[in-house]
């Protein structure tokens, strides 16, 4: 019945990870909002948003990830996003943001050559 | 930022909110009246034990607002109200024609049931019956507030 | 979210029993009295019933189970309940019936000698 | 009787049947609103892929009601009505402060974003402004049935 979210930022490799796991929605969405907007103050101008614990997603989260996506872009870097499940992959899909967004389905896809 | 873990919406009422459900006064419905009151009782910052007694008590509240109905017609309004120091939940029957006949054995022996399930989850409940409507409440104290 | 209820009679050792998974409520108690009847009617005074997968009981379960307790005594038998679920447990405790009922934890402790 | 299953509560809600829940106007109840879409949803008998749709959507039916509100006043009233042919769905505020300031591009973003997911998930869908209070709404017809 719970509300399930969880934030985590992995900075091990290059490019730093913002994992999602749970819900996102207009009560979570300004703790990611605010979690890529610590990342990008500190001079990232790419990032990469691991979606694939994601269980729902609305307009709002998808507003804090065109506002983010954005704020990368003015930076000269990119926002990758990562989707696997349908359910989410549809909501991009009928905002039209999967032809916004470089969406992968796996972090495998993104070190790949 | 790492590892930044948490239940939102945990304790996400506040004292004075309100939250009212209101569905036709069928017993195959109670099932919904049981499900806001698992969402609500979270919110209010209850244990998972207690929200199991609150899932369960309303359940039994619902049924004890029922017994006035024909299970035909009429509506039930469950009303979610937290205070400062309690979680106040009444259910309450309008429109529904009067239940005909005495009721059976069974239904004689769930009624004592239902009474004795309030009376061991909850801190007070009570059931009031007026002409045109059965109003059935009870009320569950938030630990560690002024009650 | 839904209501999963799913009961089964199993009547290949001496004693019939039948099993219930699921949620057993006003909107479902109905079809488990059913049950439980037809199994008397053919005659069958004593009946295990086997709520090892219930994860919801109310009132009107407990209803229907003091109901055919009753019947099954009156035709000189028992109903035996197992139960092990320390929620469901507590329901058969706050309103006494623990003590009407004779409950066990498992399947095994009714053949046990 | 040996192997009778079935999903209990599927499909148990009737032609006029209607549902209403009334919430504090905040997003971070909108929790609520959407689990109890999914409940009615799957009782109206819709399929899990329609029901994850309408969850989204009525999410979104709440948020477009609450952009007049200022998240602290007022309540949200999501009435659900099953219909022969639909299943009706809206959401009022009511007794809410209007909003301060214009929006910002990151909630205009998600105002048009509410619009083209209900385009995508629902049949017809809505939004009417007057003063005092804000009304969205949307209906989404059941398979198979006459519209
Ligand atoms: N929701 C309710 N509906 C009807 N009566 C109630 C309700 N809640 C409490 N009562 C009854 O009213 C009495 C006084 O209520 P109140 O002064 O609000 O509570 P307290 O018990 O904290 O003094 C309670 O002890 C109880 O018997
Ligand atoms: N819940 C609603 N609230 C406000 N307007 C609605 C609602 N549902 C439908 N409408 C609008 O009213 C129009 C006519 O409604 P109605 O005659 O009931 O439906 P239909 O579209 O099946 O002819 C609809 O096409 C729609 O534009």
């Amino acid at each position: 019945m719970e509300q399930y979210f969880q934030i985590e930022e992995r900075s091990d490799g290059e490019i730093p990870v913002v994992a999602v796991v749970g819900e996102i929605d207009v009560a979570t969405a300004p703790q990611l909002r605010e979690c890529l907007h610590t990342v990008m103050a500190r001079g990232e101008a790419t990032v990469v948003l691991d979606l694939l614990g994601v269980t729902f997603l609305d307009s709002t989260a998808l507003g804090v990830l065109v506002g983010a996506l954005k704020r990368c872009r003015e930076l000269g870097g990119e926002l990758h996003v990562v989707v696997s499940d349908a359910r989410i992959m549809k909501i991009f899909e009928i905002t039209g943001l999967n032809k916004v967004f470089p969406i992968v389905e796996s972090l495998d896809a993104l070190s790949a050559p | 930022m790492s590892g930044d873990t948490e239940i939102a919406g945990a304790d996400t009422l506040s004292v004075g909110d309100r939250v009212e459900l209101i569905f036709p006064a069928r017993g195959d419905l109670v099932v919904l009246a049981r499900l806001v009151a698992s969402a609500i009782s979270a919110r209010a910052g209850f244990d998972i034990e207690e929200l199991e007694d609150l899932r369960l008590a309303v359940g039994e509240l619902c049924l004890l607002a029922l017994q006035g109905s024909d299970d035909r017609h009429g509506d039930l309004r469950l009303e979610f109200v937290l205070t400062d120091s309690a979680l106040d939940i009444s259910c309450t029957l309008a429109g529904a024609a009067p239940h005909m006949g005495a009721p059976n054995a069974e239904a004689a022996d769930a009624d004592h049931l239902s009474e004795q399930i309030l009376d061991a989850l909850v801190d007070e409940h009570g059931r009031e019956q007026m002409d045109g409507f059965v109003r059935a409440w009870m009320r569950k104290h938030r630990r560690g507030r002024s009650v």
